[in-house]
């Protein structure tokens, strides 16, 4: 009983957003953009609701004294302590601007600036001539590479970067946005039919694992 | 043998040749020179065209996470504006957007003596992206009954003469997202032309509007701040950066063929390599 | 050597996040937990205040709709019940009935239909023929039943491949110069404004 | 008018996907390619059983779209195989409402092979959704718990790269998979396998067997092949016109 609740109201949930693409009846417009919202709200829950997991997972490893039990003490620590900032002082207190520019703001883009390293190592790994394949990995990539830079400005490059740019970069990659569209629209229309349905915990009833 | 160990070579050597060549040419500029590209080239062109009556547009769309990249663009063509004289008013559609335009001409409006309400106006936030370029190119006043800091903005002399979208003589969008497109898409049809400056995520997907002259012009990335930097004659912050970013592509570059020639040399040696490597996997990368 | 408190504080936890590069080590472990931990309650409290925003004062002002979402929201708890925590499924369900119905939509429109029927461009440049070669070859590429790949099709699914491997070589590319960028500020700060010895 | 054909055009994908489905309930001879990809699935999770060592799985910070909603499909065969050998797997979130949705999916995978005592709710983690935090808290798990094998499917933003190169570190065998075209180049870089935009989806139907999954297959098939012929078709008109 309680599952077929559960893929109902997945079922009437989507076919009424689907509808308001095809149907232009105000009664299904007002529909789905209320079930839009109301999927916004319910996020807002289950943000707050990961935090209590994330609380509840490293109180427990906290009381059962398990490896790196310290580093936990450091995450229910400063966050505590940033909840009671962020909730008593608010977001536009100085003391929650202070910490949010020069501890979270810099973390943030110190580590997303790691990527530099990172693209310059996972180029270095895999652009070795292996076949056909990553010959043409590289070649390209080391073209654009030219293009971008004072380097290879006597050979024209930019222009042959902005072609490759231009022309085979984008048709292989709408290439893969058109095939990728239509797994995207067979997914979810299984999602919404009930025939998908590992994601209730339920199990279905037309798979066969061995 | 050194072949081998150059083909395996650890990824801390990657990292610290990377961090020396951006470090290096910061601490010692080489001046290498670059050309100024067609797109920003565009985008210069039709700045200097400006009158002293016109009025401009500037949306600094960015986030934090490419201000790095968006940032010095934008300092770049408000130097150029201001120095032309032209009234400026910000369109926000994003959270930042107003610090973005605030901080910015906190930094460069005395030089110029630009003052508030009389030569620029900041508005409000819209949100809602596309809706919110919608709004603008459609009912421009009504949009924007007021200005950011709550003064109708009828009483703003920066933006007198101001009915619709159309009046406006340019609109200038720094983006990392689909905002220009809107603006092509809204905008551009009620007759006001839209530049660009972006980062070099989306610029892929902007360059097929500067073929069909939907898109006026484009700055491309960092290496387009520098060439708008060269270009109205003023070095900035990404012109002294252009060094590190050849260095440090030049780096890789090197990398990669100190790679390919140590494995090229290493397998040669190495018969049974040589074995495994026609174990092609059907269609897999060709491991 | 700079003295502001504010650019100290980022210097050191730069220095911390690169040292990450060269080995994992308590120091980042620590600074890893208390990112977590700031971020999670920064969700938090963003979160409540939204919930307060759009949910508890409409409901409060008498907008009686805003009740269903509320209720969802709290049968989202009852998966800390034992019990009960089947009921967590009913909002979990229509979650993913409204996101599967966007992304449908989202997908028929713009990512299909437009990128099919903008590739139908006239074949009078060779731009313009590799572009229709290029997609075409790319999407064959995709057919992934035995009958439906063979003869012609598995050929363009070989040309497919290459264009691929094109098309990620030129976005890898593309994309260094902005992964540099980057790094460049964070370079500026340590060396620039914390010990003064950049010009 | 368009609406019509497109709605047109969906009913008869689901039509053929029927026929398909059945035909393959019917005859059993699986009508899909191998796909090298994906039976390195099956590679890792031998790999990771044999060192002794745990799984990582992940679906990035895309949140509810489509390439989260295969790789369920994914993460369940994954959670069966787990449960099947005993292996240790770990499930990172970054999502608020992916997470509850992905510990479902593995409990239930879990009793499905009749061992709910082996599935331990501590290891599906929800880390942040904030995505460095989320990344930072997928390194830490990488080291501290030695992962032997880390499988990232789902819609990935900047974290790609970063979580390859993690993975990368600590030497774990690593399968991608999305369809997020500007992030597809670093994970063909940087992971040992990688499917490419629509072979994530098609990974539940080959992994799982399962014909509702296969007949859908089949359906994006005939819709990528008349794609094939309405562009060509579309670009040759294009040029007669552009003649005239």
């Amino acid at each position: 009983m309680k599952l077929t609740l559960a893929s109902l109201i997945t079922l009437v949930a989507g076919i009424t957003v689907v509808a308001d693409y095809f149907v232009a009846a105000p009664v299904i417009n007002h529909a789905a953009s209320t079930f839009t919202q109301w999927s916004v709200m319910l996020s807002a829950f289950s943000t707050a609701l990961g935090g209590v997991n994330l609380l509840a997972v490293h109180k427990k490893r906290l009381s059962q004294r398990s490896a790196n039990w310290g580093l936990s003490v450091i995450l229910l620590a400063s966050m505590v302590a940033w909840l009671v900032i962020g909730l008593s002082l608010g977001t536009e207190s100085s003391v929650y601007k202070f910490i949010w520019d020069n501890v979270y703001s810099s973390l943030s883009s110190t580590l997303f600036a790691l990527n530099a390293f990172f693209i310059a190592s996972a180029a270095y790994r895999s652009f070795r001539v292996k076949g056909i394949d990553t010959l043409i990995l590289l070649v390209t990539a080391c073209a654009v590479m030219l293009g971008r830079t004072g380097l290879g400005e006597a050979y024209r490059m930019p222009e042959i970067a902005d072609w490759l740019i231009r022309v085979p970069n984008t048709a292989g990659m709408r290439g893969i946005t058109i095939g990728g569209a239509l797994g995207a629209i067979s997914v979810s229309a299984r999602v919404i039919l009930g025939l998908e349905r590992g994601y209730a915990g339920e199990r279905r009833s037309g798979g066969s694992y061995q | 043998m050194i072949s081998k160990k150059l083909a395996n070579l650890d990824s801390r050597i990657v990292y610290a040749v990377v961090f020396l060549s951006i470090l290096l040419p910061l601490w010692r500029p080489l001046g290498l020179s670059i050309s100024v590209s067609d797109g920003t080239l565009k985008v210069h062109g039709l700045l200097n065209a400006l009158s002293q009556d016109d009025t401009v547009i500037v949306s600094p769309s960015f986030t934090p996470s490419t201000e790095a990249e968006v940032y010095p663009q934008m300092e770049a063509v408000l130097r150029h504006l201001l120095s032309r004289n032209a009234r400026i008013a910000f369109a926000c559609l994003n959270v930042e957007s107003q610090i973005y335009a605030e901080e910015s001409m906190a930094a460069l409006a005395p030089e110029f003596g630009y003052e508030y309400g009389v030569d620029y106006v900041i508005l409000p936030f819209t949100p809602g992206m596309e809706t919110a370029v919608a709004a603008i190119s459609n009912n421009f006043l009504g949009t924007y009954p007021r200005d950011a800091y709550g003064t109708p903005l009828t009483e703003i002399e920066a933006v007198t003469g101001i009915r619709s979208v159309s009046d406006f003589a340019l609109i200038v969008d720094f983006n990392t997202g689909n905002t220009a497109i809107y603006y092509i898409q809204y905008a551009n049809p009620r007759g006001v032309r839209v530049v660009a400056g972006a980062s070099g995520v989306t610029v892929p997907y902007l360059t097929p509007y500067l073929a069909t002259g939907q898109l006026s012009g484009l700055i491309d990335g960092m290496r387009g701040a520098a060439e708008y930097e060269s270009a109205i004659g003023y070095p900035g912050e990404a012109l002294a950066a252009m060094d590190a970013q050849s260095l440090s592509h030049a780096s890789i570059l090197a990398l990669i063929g100190l790679g390919n020639g140590a494995s090229f040399l290493s397998k040669r040696g190495d018969a049974r390599d040589a074995e495994q490597k026609k174990q092609s996997y059907g269609g897999e990368l060709d491991e | 050597m700079s003295r502001d408190p504010g650019i100290w504080t980022a210097a050191l936890l730069t220095l911390v996040a690169w040292s990450y590069l060269l080995k994992q080590n308590i120091l980042f472990q620590a600074v890893e937990h208390l990112f977590v931990g700031i971020s999670a309650a920064h969700a938090m409290t963003v979160a409540f205040t939204n919930l307060r925003d759009t949910c508890l004062r409409p409901a409060l002002s008498g907008e009686w709709t805003v009740i269903v979402p509320i209720l969802g929201g709290l049968l989202l708890y009852t998966r800390f019940v034992p019990k009960i925590s089947h009921l967590s499924r009913i909002p979990l369900a229509f979650t993913m009935g409204t996101a599967a119905g966007v992304v449908m939509t989202g997908s028929l429109g713009p990512s299909f239909i437009q990128q099919v029927s903008g590739t139908m461009v006239p074949l009078n440049s060779p731009d313009n023929a590799i572009l229709v070669l290029g997609t075409v070859t790319t999407i064959a590429y995709f057919l992934f039943g035995r009958k439906s790949r063979s003869g012609v099709m598995d050929c363009a699914a070989k040309v497919g491949r290459y264009v691929m491997m094109a098309s990620f070589g030129a976005a890898y590319g593309n994309t260094v110069m902005m992964r540099m960028s980057l790094l460049i500020p964070r370079i500026r700060l340590v060396f620039g404004d914390w010990l003064g010895l950049l010009p | 008018m368009r609406q019509l054909i497109e709605l047109c055009a969906l009913f008869s994908m689901l039509l053929i996907a029927v026929i398909y489905g059945r035909d393959y309930s019917r005859t059993g001879t699986m009508p899909i390619r191998r796909l090298p990809a994906l039976d390195s699935v099956d590679e890792a999770v031998g790999r990771t059983t044999e060192m002794g060592r745990p799984i990582h799985f992940t679906t990035g910070t895309g949140g509810m779209v489509a390439d989260t909603f295969a790789a369920f499909a994914v993460l369940e065969y994954l959670a069966k195989k787990t449960a099947q050998y005993e292996c240790a797997l770990i499930v990172s979130n970054a999502d608020p409402v992916v997470h509850p949705i992905t510990e479902n999916i593995v409990r239930a995978a879990y009793h499905a092979q009749g061992k709910p005592e082996s599935f331990k709710p501590s290891n599906i983690r929800y880390h942040s959704d904030s995505m460095l935090a989320y990344v930072s808290g997928v390194w830490g798990i990488m080291e501290r718990e030695k992962v032997a094998a880390n499988i990232m499917m789902g819609y990935f933003f900047a974290e790609s790269l970063l979580l390859s190169e993690g993975g990368v570190r600590t030497g774990a065998f690593q399968i991608a998979g999305t369809a997020s075209t500007p992030q597809l180049p670093f994970l063909v870089a940087a992971c040992d396998q990688t499917l490419i935009g629509e072979e994530l989806f098609a990974a539940g139907a080959y992994l799982t067997e399962d014909p509702v999954r296969i007949g859908a297959l089949m359906a994006q098939d005939t819709a990528k092949i008349a794609s094939i012929g309405v562009i060509l078709l579309g670009a040759l008109a294009a040029t007669v016109v552009s003649q005239i």
